[in-house]
């Protein structure tokens, strides 16, 4: 931030005489600024694709009334949920039933801040990328718990209950299905995991096609991390049909929007991440975004990793619309007696074969035979 | 350092500060647990500050992730919805106020004499450090801890199990086997 | 729980899921498959039997009542007197399909067939008044008023007649019967729901 | 959950008590079933039941036999047809009336489209209740095209009102049978295909397996009828072994239980066994159309019905279970008393016994899997 404020003085003489820090200060609430338009537009997106998907596989239309073939039924549903009547319920507790929502969101929000969009468009390149966005989300279990309980209803209780459970247990998973890409990258910033994945024309240096256990890393991720993000088949916490709606059934206007909004960017977390750790992020196949002159290999790199991002949140819709959903205890096995272990004899295959193989991937090693 | 990064400090010290005696003294327990949020926030803040960005996100994932999860769950598990009112009640005024003057005094002394290298903060990656000092330099305590640790989770596990052959038991198998 | 089993779980959980997959995405894929109708836009053709809204012919109606009669839920009602033809003159003829269950009764004994269901299906309201349908428009009490006028004429006629005919039969029997009220002759013929 | 403190008592953490329903989107209605739990495990769950309650049976006495019609529509709402025909066969059988044969038909095809239609709805809503709400819409386009024929041949899509005591309202319209034949042929495949998404799907089945097992003498003890029974593993179908009808001219088999994922009786079977019946019940419409004779649809009742003084009990394989009629004519118009027994009902005597020990996503399965549909509880 510093540095691009840096640059931007030195761009732009007037500047001179208003200290670093404003202007850094400014740099940061542009970048965030950005940054949550985009997650807002996003999640509204979202929502309207996850319907029509939802026509689609269900033999029937969809949202189709507002605007043509139904396209600004986001923004419809938006100026509903933000006008409609704020209800708290009489009895709960009214301090907490305000607060959770924003827990929520900021929790799902901040994980945006270390995507990397593009080859130089990321709000901030932590080098704890990876960790940061777990332990950030971490914030929207305890927003989720809160919800739950200050609702002083008991199907919103039951409903933060098995959000916390849930997500505590599957962040072990998560966490160690995606230490495979660290490991290759050997760096927890997303940036330098994305770059690691340049090689081989942008396509084959993937660490998806890096060795066998890479692969199932990728699976595993994808697995344990819709069920942290509470998607289906793992939406215990607000399964319609046994807890009404969980956590967020006495919340209305725009605090459950906050929820609601959440949970698409959590989606498109989890999307974000397995694009940029197993995907090759924002690496164009074929072609050196990073030789290209900054605008458009930044352009082409937002596009291509746009593209890979929503590929895979329209698999989690297409996942969502298809599956059941798992009890509570099956979720509970599941997270320990397969995801867990999976990941860490996948975390012991990948070292070994780092190990073994000094760094290289099949592709590499395949590449290197051809000189 | 100017003026920005030192409000910045204090607004950091004065949450972490303010919501550790907020967690002390707020009669409802749950209100603790959610002031206890932000003191983890507040000193994850400073960690930022001390450029251990590593550490700040750990704080942020054990301590608000883990460990206040749990709090709030045990709370909820094992009290009644509406008898949360009066559930953090204070004792011991006096001696309490006595033993943390003392303790103030003690650590205020240590600050004031303590004469603390001061450089300028160089933002440097530090995850790497971490992980190498626990893999050769601490190896050994970390794994001790690591194995205290296990024997713990072992604890609770057979603590929480419900014993074998009672009826209720017997019940659950029957429903589901 | 071996590990063959294990392993051979998440295989079935595996291939279970990507077979389901497998035909969602075909329907995802295939627009055809769409099966909505747009409703106000798009209409479905209503079948000959389709049972809509009750229309009376009053023109066909004898007032027999049948209808009111099976009805199970009491959603007819009908008033009629009897004419100066001795046929009956509704006065008015009245279904409240806030009420009526479309069950079809009253059409199958309707003797006349005057009683009908249409294809109508449309009628959202907000005032229950609009849901009753009425099928004469004049006003009841207009129409009995009339309907007496003419009995009492047709009888004042009659006994004219009949005055006429007696004196030229009897010139010297005793004066003719006055008319009869008009009134509670009517009220006789008068059938009400 | 019990577990022992340093002392060795036990620790025991407070119950809760869940009102569920009648306002609950898996209770299939107005269904309130007062659930207490210990965390997730339902240690008791006692249905509460009657908000729907219109006394159908009292307005049975009021009405006459002809009139009723209609109301038997309101007993089942997803199997009107079913229930229709039940009606005119009891009062049929109370007054010896011989009905045409075209008619008899024509009721079994109807009631049969009407037991997959409904058992499309015990599956849909099940499935949806298990989270998976595709299937759900799946169902429901193939309902609608029963409904389509539905409406071609009485007029309506919900509440029939086809049969009368005599006949049926009116006889096939010109293309109906043949546009039974092409749903049959449209639909059958379909079954392999609700298999194949949802049917075996592990977590389905992991949800299922196992899950309320009710052994077959206890299902008979409790009286439990219709698919519930037959999920259990006994053999026995109104249709078959105690035919009324035209059904003995018809080659079906009768389905039950297998226990083939999990004990025998629990709640995959009892799904299992709708999923079976819909494809024997296109097995039995096959045949009807093939056999069809012609001739007329109504047998001569006077109009202004009266049924000689007795008494009658008859019994019809409804999707929900033997609905039994039992009617009393003091020889007037009206029936002097009416009682009817539903599958539904004495399928919720079972409930408190069955979801002992289960959590409440079990719950809404148990509930699933009876196929319980208030009207008929409450009536």
């Amino acid at each position: 931030m510093e540095a691009l404020a840096r640059s931007l003085v030195n761009f732009v003489p007037v500047l001179g005489g208003v200290p670093l820090w404003t202007i850094t200060l400014l740099v940061m609430v542009a970048s965030a600024a950005v940054v949550l338009v985009f997650a807002l537009t996003f999640e509204g997106v979202g929502s309207l694709v996850l319907r029509k998907v939802a026509g689609d596989i269900q033999a029937r239309i969809g949202p189709n009334r507002v605007g043509p073939n139904g396209m600004l039924q986001f923004l419809a549903d938006g100026v509903k949920l933000v006008l409609k009547e704020d209800i708290i319920p009489a009895r709960a507790d009214r301090l907490l039933f305000r607060l959770a929502p924003y827990f929520v969101f900021v929790g799902s929000f901040a994980a945006f801040v270390v995507v990397p969009f593009g080859v130089g468009l990321i709000a901030a390149d932590l080098n704890i990328g990876i960790y940061y966005v777990m332990a950030v989300t971490s914030l929207v279990v305890v927003g989720i718990l809160l919800a739950g309980w200050s609702s002083n209803n008991k199907w919103a209780l039951l409903g933060g209950m098995r959000a916390a459970a849930q997500i505590v247990s599957y962040e072990i998973p998560v966490g160690m299905a995606l230490i495979p890409a660290v490991l290759v990258a050997g760096s927890l910033s997303l940036q330098a995991i994305v770059k690691s994945q340049g090689g081989l024309f942008g396509i084959f240096g993937w660490n998806l096609f890096h060795d066998p256990f890479a692969f199932f890393s990728f699976l595993l991720y994808f697995t344990a991390a819709q069920a942290e993000t509470n998607q289906t088949p793992f939406d215990l916490p607000e399964a319609e049909s046994e807890l009404v709606s969980g956590y967020n059934v006495e919340y209305s206007g725009i605090r459950f929007g906050l929820f609601f909004l959440a949970e698409f960017g959590d989606m498109f977390i989890v999307a974000a991440l397995a694009t940029a750790c197993f995907l090759g992020g924002w690496n164009v196949p074929f072609v050196s975004v990073a030789a290209l002159p900054p605008v458009w290999g930044n352009l082409l790199s937002l596009g291509v990793f746009l593209g890979k991002a929503f590929t895979m949140v329209l698999i989690m819709m297409w996942v969502r619309w298809t599956l059941p959903r798992l009890r509570v205890d099956q979720l509970m096995r599941m997270s320990w007696k397969y995801m867990v272990p999976l990941t860490f004899v996948n975390l012991l295959g990948v070292s070994l074969w780092l190990l073994l193989f000094h760094g290289k991937g099949i592709p590499q090693m395949i590449a290197s035979l051809f000189g | 350092m100017n003026g920005p990064s030192d409000f910045i400090f204090y607004a950091a010290a004065a949450l972490t500060v303010g919501s550790a005696i907020l967690v002390a003294t707020l009669p409802n327990i749950i209100y603790a647990a959610v002031a206890l949020l932000f003191a983890f926030a507040g000193v994850a803040g400073l960690y930022v500050f001390l450029s251990a960005d590593f550490l700040a996100a750990t704080q942020v994932l054990v301590y608000v992730g883990g460990i206040l999860v749990l709090i709030l769950f045990a709370v909820f598990l094992s009290n009644r919805l509406a008898d949360v009112k009066i559930s953090n009640p204070g004792h011991f005024h006096l001696p309490a106020a006595a033993v943390c003057l003392v303790l103030f005094g003690v650590l205020s002394y240590t600050a004031v004499s303590t004469p603390f290298a001061v450089k300028t903060a160089v933002y440097l990656p530090t995850t790497a450090d971490i992980g190498e000092m626990l893999m050769t330099r601490y190896l050994l305590p970390f794994e001790v801890a690591s194995v205290l640790l296990l024997a713990a989770l072992i604890g609770a596990a057979l603590l929480s199990r419900p014993e074998r052959g009672t009826p209720e038991k017997a019940d659950m198998e029957e429903g589901r086997g | 729980m071996g590990l063959k089993e294990y392993l051979n779980d998440i295989m079935e959980a595996v291939v279970t899921t990507v077979k389901g997959m497998r035909i969602t995405a075909a329907y995802g894929v295939d627009p055809k498959e769409e099966v909505t109708l747009q409703y106000p836009e798009e209409r479905w053709e209503v079948p000959e039997r389709f049972r809509g809204f009750l229309h009376n012919d009053i023109k066909v109606c004898t007032s027999c009542t049948m209808c009111v009669k099976v009805c199970p839920v009491d959603c007819i009602s009908l008033e009629a007197v009897r004419g100066a033809d001795k046929k009956m003159v509704l006065a008015f003829y009245d279904i409240n399909i806030g009420r009526c269950m479309y069950c079809g009764l009253c059409v199958e004994a309707c003797p006349v067939k005057s009683l009908k269901h249409t294809g109508g299906y449309e009628r959202a309201s907000v005032d229950r008044g609009e849901l009753i349908l009425h099928f004469v428009h004049e006003d009841a009490a207009e129409i009995k008023a009339r309907v007496a006028r003419q009995v009492a004429e047709a009888a004042a006629k009659a006994a004219e007649a009949q005055a006429a005919s007696r004196a030229a039969e009897a010139p010297a029997a005793a004066k003719s019967p006055e008319a009869p009220p008009a009134d509670p002759k009517a009220a006789k013929g008068e059938h009400r729901e | 959950m019990t577990g022992m403190t340093a002392r060795g008592e036990a620790l025991r953490t407070q119950e809760m008590t869940i009102n569920m329903g009648p306002q609950h989107p898996s209770t299939h209605g107005v269904l309130r079933v007062i659930l207490t739990t210990d965390g997730e495990v339902v240690t008791r769950a006692v249905p509460d039941v009657g908000y729907l309650h219109r006394g159908l049976e009292k307005i049975g006495e009021r009405v006459t036999y002809a009139q009723f019609m209609p109301f038997t529509d309101r007993l089942d709402y997803l199997a009107a047809m079913n229930c229709n025909c039940a009606w005119a066969w009891a009062v049929e059988k109370l007054a010896k009336i011989e009905v045409p044969e075209r008619a008899e038909f024509l009721r079994v095809i109807v009631a049969e489209l009407n037991r997959i239609s409904s058992h499309l709805i015990a599956f849909g809503s099940f499935t949806a209740d298990m989270g998976a709400f595709t299937p759900f819409l799946y169902a429901i386009r193939e309902r609608e095209r029963v409904n389509d024929l539905f409406e071609m041949i009485c007029g309506n899509r919900l509440t029939y009102n086809y049969a009368r005591i005599g006949g049926v309202s009116g006889d096939a319209p010109p293309g109906f049978l043949e546009k039974t034949k092409e749903f049959l042929d449209y639909f059958e495949p379909k079954i392999d295909e609700y298999n194949n998404l949802i049917s075996y799907n592990k977590i389905f089945v992991h949800r299922l397996a196992n899950v309320a097992v009710i052994p077959a003498e206890e299902a008979v003890a409790y009286g439990m009828t219709g698919p519930n029974l037959r999920g259990s593993g006994v053999p026995f179908d109104l249709r078959r072994d105690e035919p009324y009808s035209v059904y003995p001219k018809f080659d079906f088999k009768v389905c039950v239980g297998t226990g083939e994922r999990g004990k025998l009786g629990d709640c995959f079977d009892r799904y299992m066994v709708r999923i079976n019946e819909m494809r024997e019940s296109v097995k039995i419409v096959r045949q009807a159309l093939a056999q069809i004779p012609e001739g007329p649809v109504m047998a001569k009742v006077p109009r202004v019905f009266k049924p000689p003084a007795g008494e009658t009990y008859f019994r019809s394989e409804c999707p929900r279970g033997e609905t039994g009629i039992y009617v009393v004519s003091d020889g007037s118009a009206n029936p002097f008393r009416l009682k009817i027994r539903t599958g539904s009902f004495v399928t919720m005597n079972i409930f408190e016994k069955v979801t002992k020990g289960l959590m409440i996503a079990d719950i809404v399965a148990v509930i699933g899997s009876f196929d319980i549909i208030l009207p008929e509880i409450d009536r």
